[in-house]
């Protein structure tokens, strides 16, 4: 999958439209896990929805195209669409509670999917499917009867993930799966997760905001801040060479267990509301190298070096 | 698309069930028709169908049983379904019905009736005598019975020496016989003697001997009535009557607009006007043919008079001084009340015995004219007067004229007769301090207690007047019925005189006199008389009678004779 | 930088722009007014005796009587003006009766728990499937029907949905952090309850008495409907029950059933979209959702928590 | 096993509920001032000895409990009275023998009447109210989905002007316009004097004479029920299950059926339960306006009549009718709700 | 230097509804199970672990919202299990709580000098309104929010998370605490602003000398702050002891587990990870023997009978584990 200059705009009652989003470009491979990092309210989960064309009303996607097996989602009609989702890129969702349907079980939902784009009718074959699925997430089949709230909240994870899988999908966007959970299942499910992908040869879009699990899950980066890109690299560039000056404050702000005795580092300040963007460098407010012209004139994504872009005016002048 | 399959489901079935209702008849063919019924009838049921004439009323009977039955709309079809030895005329007199003649015997005490050949009962029995002496002797013995007692009370014995002779003997002679037995209907003894307790039998079946028999009752719903063609007397000319209930006095007049019933017993004077524009509709009025009288109640109870057990007696003491009462009589603009809360459609009263009871009535009475200037030279004269310009008079010593004015929460009327009342005599520094209360606690304050200053009620009577001129007597303080404590010995003595006077001109005219006491005493102020508003279609039967001097559409003078337009 | 607004113009600020909530309130507002300046708005004084003639009944409306006049000769215009402020003043009182009983067992059941939670709110779940009306009628039927009872009747009665109300908002008070907090620094039950548990449940009562007015003023109006209000005194529902009586259909007299009937109708409606409006504003319910617009999801995205306020801040900024 | 539990206690609250309104009711009639004796008895003509018969009749002349000639607590009397004969166990020994007491009005068994207008009022209610719940979820759905559209607002503004409407002047406006221009019956249940030839004619009659009645507690009712649908249904779909389903390629038209409506069923259950009572409310109002032969025009008789028992029966029956409906709603719940068994 | 809290053999049960009509057995949740362990005056102990292991539970019995089932917590030598009323308050003003969610923590509808504020009102400390302004004003720049006069009229629905958060702690120091409790203090803020309040903890432990215990899940950050960790699970200390050991020397296998699996922000440094399978099982029915043994990677037999006691590993350094004994 491809994405280029994606931009999606919310209307909003009595103001101009927010720029949510802007110009994000990235590709996603076979077999690639890529991070999708940055604070709350940064457009992480406007980018995904916008993939999946789910945005609300009020939601325009303004620009862009986005390629999938030689298609632009984004020109498809909308049971081109519908039947793209799930049976070629599935999600996965925070708060797996909140995700699951409370009062039907857990077997049927996944069914649901299945029966839904497979068109398998036979009740067995269906129910086979389900059961293999919950398998290969570790849940014991017969469990496929029970009710959301009969699951402990890794299990539901597991669930939304076997349901993801429904379909032998190409792509899962995974939407912070493990944000909410203790350490310890967050560790079984990132396990699970990175287990299916080498098993099925999935490519993932992992969205988060924690560097820790970015760092031992992905293959690339993608840094975005205020609805822009930041940086965009791999995901040892990011970590051992990064160019923009929030991709370095960011991972100094973030904890390191190996070196528990380093002075953390904050940035000072709140990302921008998205209605009241600053005019320039949407980071100049809190950036520690800021100039003039940051505050002015808003940076171009700039290649560093190849796979690795970056969004700043520091990085332009070298 | 399924929500929209739901939403269209549920209009069509609205719709279909409208246009189901709409096709029959509208009010301006259905007369043509003739059909009786509305809407299901199929057209060769329509065709061949009874005549029925609907009546639209706004009670039901409370029960069908002629011992307990207490409201008029059960009266109504005892009159139907029942026979009794007498049968009162619109025009106030009696005739015979069971009996084809009778024999007083010459102390006046021994009344022999001779029945007339044919009578059956609606289950094909023979009536005969004996049904009529096992009828009176239970309505006699029957405690439970509230009311018929009454009426037996002169009876020494009833018996049947055969099949045809009721020989009837009282235990002292009395003037009014006719309207002693027309309430005591006949009942056929083969059925009500295997009844264990009488008071509680229901009496649905209600086999009697009338021209109607029982065909369907409904409680609150309706009561279906066929005819008796071959009734012994004269069969009606349709071929059933059904009454159906309308809770709402509006819902009446509009059922008898849209032709949904040809006659309904009672409705809003209000309705009359546009009633009397409606070229299919005729509404007629007059005295009722029950006779009714509405009271304003003074408490004029004396310490002496105050029943000893249940007497509170609370009463303001202006109101025993006559010359308060008479201020207050000429202060009341009782035509004015009647334009305002009966349109017009009643007369001035004058006592208790409503025009109504006929020549009982005494209309030679002056009655006391409205004049506000007159009643307030009477309050100055007799002392009362407003000496601290609060615009309310005092009595000598010093109480205000503030009486308490209360009157039954059932009543339509009353509040709008309440404030016309405040009105009239606000002008003559009397205030009112006004509270509708229930029946039930009006009863408990009223009579015996004599625990209240004022009260707007009224009452029903049977054709004779002795029991409204018993309300006003001294006897009746202590139980109750007389309701102002009113007491006058010569008003006693009169009343004792006329319950035994055999002479009917001579009982008139102690009646008379006695009204002009009362009406001198004022322990009432009558405001009016009521007329009776009826109105029946000209569509689909002719011959109501309308002339006969009293109104009462319903009852079986009218409902016999009636027959359909187009026959 | 400018101090900022104190939360009550904050909140005007907000509600000024729910339109239905407005509407509410202006037709609340009115007829508050209209009540309240009756002496002077009405051109007679219906309570005033006057002089009428059988043409006066049910005539229809002319210049000297704009809403014809009733059963009575009365002005419809001056009945219905005066009328305003007998069933407000039902609608008030009654409410208020129940708002404050249902309050009081409402927080205390929330806040207190335990046996005492128990007990109240079994006894508000059985007076809750108890039918209201009809107890109304008969507590109405076995004492006398005047203004004071049928208030305390209908305040009585209608005390069950503000005490379940009340009692969930204190619940849901009560997780809140901050009480906790308060509880952290040493607060008594009675300080948190005045400081925090109460200012924060009343919005939702003031919403709840809003709704309640428009039950207590339906209820005075069936009960008029059956006879069992004070006839001396002029509401809305009384005029109903005159023109019903007293046939004003049949009569054509369809101004005496309008006006009153209408009356009421802008009295419940009022208050229903003023209470409709404040639950919007002090809790805004969102009007959208994923398969439609989404302003809970728009916030999110842009990075506002999910908590009222923000969404409030997003729209006001 | 725990759903048989919560069914379990669910019916015990129920059974608590009827005795408290059983209680309840008889000491209103006790409590409440005017002698339960006199008010039977309106005709002054009765004498002291037919008042007091009717007293023993009605075993007014036994203590009220034990202890209790009256209840006037000082007026406390001899003690070691049969509790059994008592006022108040003779009132619930009649209840459960399914006596309630003579009407003072028609002299009848107060149970006799209420059965048979219990069916009508159920007809009219019934009907009325899976109308209103039918129409007004429709339209809700609709609003919810149409959610800030002029369908909604359309939607809004009339479900709550039908909701402030007093229901008997609907219903005499409806009475007017409907047997004025669509010559539908003015009132009752039947075409008094018809013969039908078959039931089917028979209830297409009673049919005819529903539609008025009917209209017009569908539209007072539908108001509330589109109200809650809507806002329940704008819950449910801003629910991120919703966005699952979207996500999975589910139709919108199975996303409002298979997901939302389920959940969104689970506060209407609950409010439809509470509204029953509510509901009786309108029943009066409408059975009035259209002489429906049902409870709540037997309701507006006595009170009219002061006939208590019928009164008090019909307040008893109400009560328990809504108490069973809401307990059959409950146990509706927890079938809606899987949660509930683990409540 | 005396301890500020003691902590000896503290167990807090909360009862379980009962089971069904005929279960007549009474059911708790173990929600702390005897924990012995000691603050030492400016001292930050963390206190670690998985939601449901207690650590919550421990916060509020040491604050006094909760009483302790059983066992002693003396906080300046007093046992507040056994104080009454106002007794209890008068500690209390010595130990003061900071909440994990800044915005549910401050009431919407009060100003920040209000919040900050009520506990001088509550606990009557001062005479005047001067004297409770310039407290406030003191309590608020000490905990970074200066100008004070500019947030002092402000709702905290305006301030942004850290801000809060710092209105929160000034609502704590207003009263001048030698204790601060705080429950996850910096998991609702975003990554970019935790430091700044974990570094503001830090300096008021400097400036002050206030004891902290930091309840917390994140073991990323306890290393940055903290000068001695205690680890729970299932409402038992499972280790404890200073935080450089602890971190780099586990002794007990659990805490092992949950350290190798934290993530590390450095693609670079892949460790072996000891997952450990299923989930903290429920506090209710806890098995027999050692807690853990269930899940341990290294479990024996005898955990199933025998339940560890925390015994040393090295200096100040403890570990409830029977595989320590034996080496």
């Amino acid at each position: 999958m491809s994405v280029t200059d994606l931009s999606t705009d919310f209307l909003l009652e009595s103001a101009p439209p927010a720029h949510a989003l802007v110009n994000v470009s990235f590709t996603l491979r076979e077999g690639e896990v890529l991070g999708l990092v940055g604070e709350s309210g940064c457009g992480k989960t406007t980018l995904m929805l916008s993939l999946m064309r789910l945005l609300p009303a009020n939601g325009r996607i303004t620009s862009g195209t986005v390629n999938f097996m030689g298609q632009d989602l984004l020109d498809l009609g909308e049971n081109a669409m519908a039947d793209m989702r799930w049976k070629h890129i599935a999600m996965i969702f925070q708060g797996a509670m909140n995700a699951l349907n409370p009062v039907q079980r857990v077997g049927d939902q996944i069914a649901e999917a299945i029966v839904q784009h497979n068109y398998i009718q036979e009740k067995g074959v269906v129910d086979g499917r389900v059961a293999e699925l919950l398998d290969l997430v570790g849940i014991g089949p017969e469990r496929r009867r029970q009710y959301p709230h009969q699951y402990s909240g890794g299990m539901r994870q597991r669930a939304m993930i076997a349901m993801a899988l429904a379909c032998n999908p190409q792509i899962i966007i995974a939407d912070e799966p493990t944000t909410a959970l203790d350490v310890m299942v967050q560790a079984q499910i990132l396990e699970l997760l990175d287990t299916l992908r080498q098993r099925l040869g999935l490519s993932i879009l992992f969205v988060t905001h924690d560097l820790g699990v970015v760092a031992e899950m992905c293959d690339t980066v993608l840094v975005m801040y205020g609805g822009v890109t930041v940086e965009y690299a791999s995901v040892d560039t990011i970590y051992n060479d990064p160019q923009h000056p929030y991709t370095r404050e960011l991972l100094r702000a973030f904890p390191d267990l190996s070196r528990p005795t380093e002075k953390l580092a904050s940035i000072p300040g709140h990302p921008p509301r998205l209605n009241a963007l600053p005019p320039g460098c949407r980071f100049a407010p809190r950036c520690p190298a800021v100039f003039d012209r940051c505050h002015t004139e808003q940076p171009a994504l700039h290649q560093v070096k190849l796979g690795h872009w970056a969004s700043c005016h520091l990085v332009e002048r070298m | 698309m399924k929500r929209h399959y739901l939403i269209l489901c549920a209009l069509l079935l609205l719709l279909l069930a409208a246009c189901g209702g709409s096709q029959p008849t509208t009010p301006a063919d259905s007369g043509d028709t003739g059909s009786s019924s509305q809407t299901v009838t199929t057209p060769a049921a329509e065709a061949a169908g009874p005549v029925i004439v609907r009546v639209g009323w706004g009670g039901s009977p409370d029960t069908l049983n002629p011992g307990t039955a207490v409201l008029a709309e059960a009266y109504t079809i005892f009159e139907l379904v029942y026979d009794s030895m007498y049968q009162l005329q619109p025009d106030g007199s009696y005739t015979l019905e069971l009996a084809e003649s009778v024999d007083v015997s010459a102390d006046g005490t021994v009344y022999t009736y001779t029945l007339r050949d044919g009578i059956t009962f609606h289950d094909g029995e023979r009536l005969t005598a004996s049904d009529v002496a096992f009828s009176y002797n239970l309505y006699a013995s029957q405690e439970d019975f509230p009311f018929l007692p009454i009426y037996t009370s002169y009876f020494d014995s009833v018996e049947a020496p055969d099949d045809k002779t009721v020989v009837l003997t009282l235990t002292e002679a009395i003037p009014n016989i006719e309207s002693q037995l027309i309430y005591l209907y006949v009942l056929p003894e083969h059925i009500w003697a295997d009844v264990p307790d009488a008071a509680e039998f229901e009496n649905t079946a209600m086999i009697g001997s009338g021209p109607f028999k029982m065909k369907e009752y409904r409680q609150n719903e309706f009561v279906s009535l066929d005819a008796v063609k071959d009734h012994y007397l004269k069969g009606p000319q349709i071929d059933g009557a059904v009454f159906q209930t309308f809770d709402n006095p509006d819902a009446l007049v509009q059922a008898l607009k849209t032709g949904q019933v040809d006659m309904i017993t009672e409705m809003p004077n209000t309705a009359v006007a546009a009633l009397r524009n409606d070229a299919n509709v005729q509404v007629v009025s007059g005295p009722p043919l029950s006779p009714s009288v509405t009271d304003i109640i003074f408490n004029v109870v004396t310490p002496e008079n105050c029943p000893p057990d249940d007497g509170i007696c609370t009463g303001h003491p202006a109101l025993q001084d006559r010359n308060v009462r008479l201020a207050l009589a000429h202060a009341t603009d009782k035509q004015n009340i009647i334009d305002v809360v009966l349109l017009g459609l009643g007369a001035p009263g004058l006592t208790l015995i409503p025009d109504s009871l006929g020549d009982f009535y005494n209309d030679q009475i002056q009655d006391y004219e409205f004049d506000i200037a007159l009643a307030n030279q009477i309050l100055d004269d007799a002392g009362y007067v407003d000496s601290n310009n609060d615009g309310v008079r005092e009595t000598p010593d010093g109480r205000d004229l503030i009486f308490r004015l209360n009157w039954p929460s059932d009543s339509v009327d009353s509040p709008r007769m309440a404030e016309l009342l405040a009105g009239n005599w606000g002008q003559i520094g009397v205030r009112t301090e006004q509270q509708s209360l229930d029946p039930d606690t009006l009863t408990s304050i009223c009579c015996p207690a004599f625990d209240f200053d004022i009260i707007l009620w009224g009452w029903g009577s049977d054709p004779d007047p002795s029991f409204l001129l018993s309300v006003m007597t001294t006897d009746e303080i202590t139980t109750g019925t007389n309701e102002t404590g009113y007491s006058n010995p010569e008003y006693d003595e009169l009343f004792v005189q006329q319950a035994t006077t055999l002479d009917d001109a001579q009982r008139i005219a102690i009646i008379h006199r006695m009204q002009e006491i009362a009406h001198h005493d004022i322990p009432y102020i009558i405001p009016y008389y009521a007329q009776e508003v009826q109105a029946f279609r000209l569509d689909r039967f002719r011959g109501w009678l309308t002339d006969a001097g009293k109104v009462a559409l319903e009852d079986p003078s009218s409902l016999l004779v009636i027959e359909p337009v187009n026959r | 930088m400018s101090p900022s607004p104190p939360p009550i113009r904050s909140f005007w600020r907000t509600f000024r722009r729910n339109r239905m909530g407005m509407v509410g309130a202006v037709m609340l507002i009115l007829a508050v007014l209209i009540a309240v300046f009756a002496p002077a708005l009405a051109p007679y004084n219906p309570y005033q005796p006057t002089r009428v003639t059988i043409d006066d009944i049910y005539a229809p409306p002319s210049p000297a009587h704009p809403f014809g006049t009733d059963d009575a000769g009365k002005d419809v215009l001056s009945s219905f003006i005066y009328g305003a402020r007998v069933s407000l003043i039902v609608g008030f009182f009654a409410s208020f009766i129940s708002v404050v009983i249902g309050g009081v067992i409402g927080i205390s059941a929330g806040f207190y728990g335990g046996k005492l939670e128990n007990g109240l709110m079994r006894f508000t779940d059985i007076m809750l499937v108890i039918p209201d009306f009809p107890l109304i009628v008969l507590l109405v039927a076995l004492t006398k029907p005047s203004l004071l009872n049928i208030i305390v009747v209908i305040g009585l009665l209608g005390w069950t949905s503000s005490a379940r109300l009340v009692r969930s908002q204190t619940l849901s008070v009560k997780q809140r952090k901050f009480v906790l907090r308060a509880r952290a620094i040493g607060a008594g039950n009675f300080h948190i309850i005045r400081r925090h548990i109460f200012p924060l449940v009343l919005p939702l009562i003031v919403v709840n008495t809003v709704l309640v007015i428009s039950l207590a003023v339906l209820n005075e109006s069936a009960l008029s409907f059956l006879g069992l209000s004070d006839p001396t005194k002029i509401s809305w529902g009384q005029m109903l029950n005159f023109a019903f009586t007293r046939g004003a259909m049949s009569a054509g007299a369809w101004w005496a059933l309008v006006a009153p009937g209408l009356g009421i109708v802008w009295l419940v409606l009022g208050c229903t979209l003023l209470g409709q409006g404040l639950e919007q504003v002090l809790n805004p319910r969102l009007e959208t959702h994923h398969l439609s617009v989404g302003s809970k999801m728009v916030a999110r995205m842009m990075g506002m928590k999910e908590k009222p306020s923000e969404v409030k801040a997003v729209s006001g900024d | 096993m725990k759903r048989s539990r919560y069914i379990a206690q669910k019916v015990g609250w129920a059974l608590l509920t009827i005795l408290f309104v059983i209680t309840l009711n008889f000491f209103l009639f006790r409590v409440l001032p005017g002698d339960p004796a006199r008010a039977g008895v309106r005709d002054p003509r009765l004498t002291r000895e037919a008042v007091e018969a009717i007293r023993v009749r009605f075993g007014l002349d036994k203590p009220v409990i034990n202890c209790f000639q009256s209840l006037n607590p000082m007026e406390t009397g001899d003690c070691f009275i049969n509790p059994l004969d008592t006022q108040f166990f003779i009132y619930v020994g009649n209840l459960l023998q399914g006596e309630l007491g003579i009407s003072y009005h028609t002299n009848r068994p107060v149970a006799d009447m209420l059965m048979e207008m219990l069916w009508n009022t159920l007809l009219l209610i019934g009907l009325g109210q899976i109308l209103a719940i039918v129409l007004g979820m429709s339209l809700g759905v609709l609003a919810a989905w149409k959610a800030r559209t002029a369908v909604d607002h359309g939607a809004l503004l009339f479900s709550l002007t039908a909701w402030s409407l007093p229901t008997f002047w609907l219903g005499i406006i409806l009475l007017f316009i409907g047997s004025s221009y669509w010559g539908l019956p003015i009132g009752g249940r039947l075409t008094p004097g018809t013969v039908y030839n078959t039931s089917i004619e028979r209830w297409l009659d009673i049919g005819n004479h529903l539609i008025l009645p009917t209209l017009t507690y569908t539209i007072v009712f539908l108001g509330e029920y589109m109200l809650i649908m809507r806002s329940t249904l704008l819950d449910v779909l801003s629910e991120d299950y919703i966005l699952t389903a979207k996500a999975k390629g589910i139709s919108t038209f199975q996303i409002l059926k298979d997901h939302a409506l389920r959940n969104a069923m689970l506060p209407m259950v609950t409010i439809i339960a509470l509204n029953l009572g509510f509901t009786v409310t309108g029943a009066i109002q409408i059975e009035t306006v259209f002489s429906w032969p049902g409870l709540g025009g037997a309701i507006f008789t006595a009170v009219n009549r002061r006939d208590y028992p019928m009164l008090q029966g019909a307040f008893l029956l109400i009560a328990i009718s809504v108490i069973f409906a809401n307990l059959a709603a409950d146990l509706f719940y927890s079938y809606l709700d899987p949660r509930v068994e683990d409540s | 230097m005396s301890s500020i809290v003691e902590v000896t053999h503290l167990r807090k049960l909360f009862p379980v509804k009962k089971g069904g009509l005929f279960d007549r057995q009474e059911k708790f949740v173990h929600a702390i199970d005897d924990v012995s362990f000691t603050v030492e005056r400016g001292e930050v102990l963390a206190v670690v672990g998985e939601s449901g292991c207690g650590k919550s539970t421990l916060a509020l019995t040491l604050m006094g919202l909760e009483r302790p089932t059983s066992g002693v917590i003396q906080i300046n030598g007093q046992n507040i299990a056994t104080l009454k009323g106002k007794e209890i308050q008068v500690v209390r003003r010595h130990v003061q709580m900071i909440f994990q969610d800044p915005y549910e923590s401050l009431n919407p509808i009060m100003t920040i000098a209000d919040i900050v504020a009520e506990p001088l009102k509550v606990h009557g400390l001062v005479k005047n309104k001067q004297e409770r302004q310039e407290r406030v004003i003191r309590a608020l720049e000490d905990a970074g929010l200066k100008p004070a006069l500019n947030f002092m009229h402000r709702l905290p629905q305006e301030l942004s998370g850290g801000q809060r958060q710092r209105v929160v702690i000034a609502g704590a120091l207003v009263l001048e605490p030698e204790l601060l409790i705080a429950d996850e203090p910096v998991s609702m803020l975003d990554v970019s602003i935790r430091a700044e309040i974990l570094n503001l903890l830090l300096e008021l432990r400097q400036m002050r000398g206030i004891s902290i215990v930091m309840i917390t899940h994140d073991l990323g950050t306890v290393g940055y702050v903290a000068d001695r960790i205690a680890v729970m699970y299932l409402g038992r200390l499972v280790e404890i002891g200073p935080a450089l050991q602890v971190l780099q020397q586990p002794h007990h296998p659990y805490t092992r587990a949950l350290l190798s699996v934290v993530p590390v922000p450095n693609p670079r440094q892949r460790r072996e990870r000891v997952i450990l399978q299923g989930e903290t099982p429920n506090p209710i029915n806890l098995p027999p023997g050692c807690r853990f043994h269930p899940r341990c990677p290294v479990a024996q037999p005898r955990c199933q009978e025998t339940d560890p006691m925390l015994q040393p590993v090295a200096a100040a350094h403890e570990a409830a584990c029977l595989l320590l004994s034996s080496g």
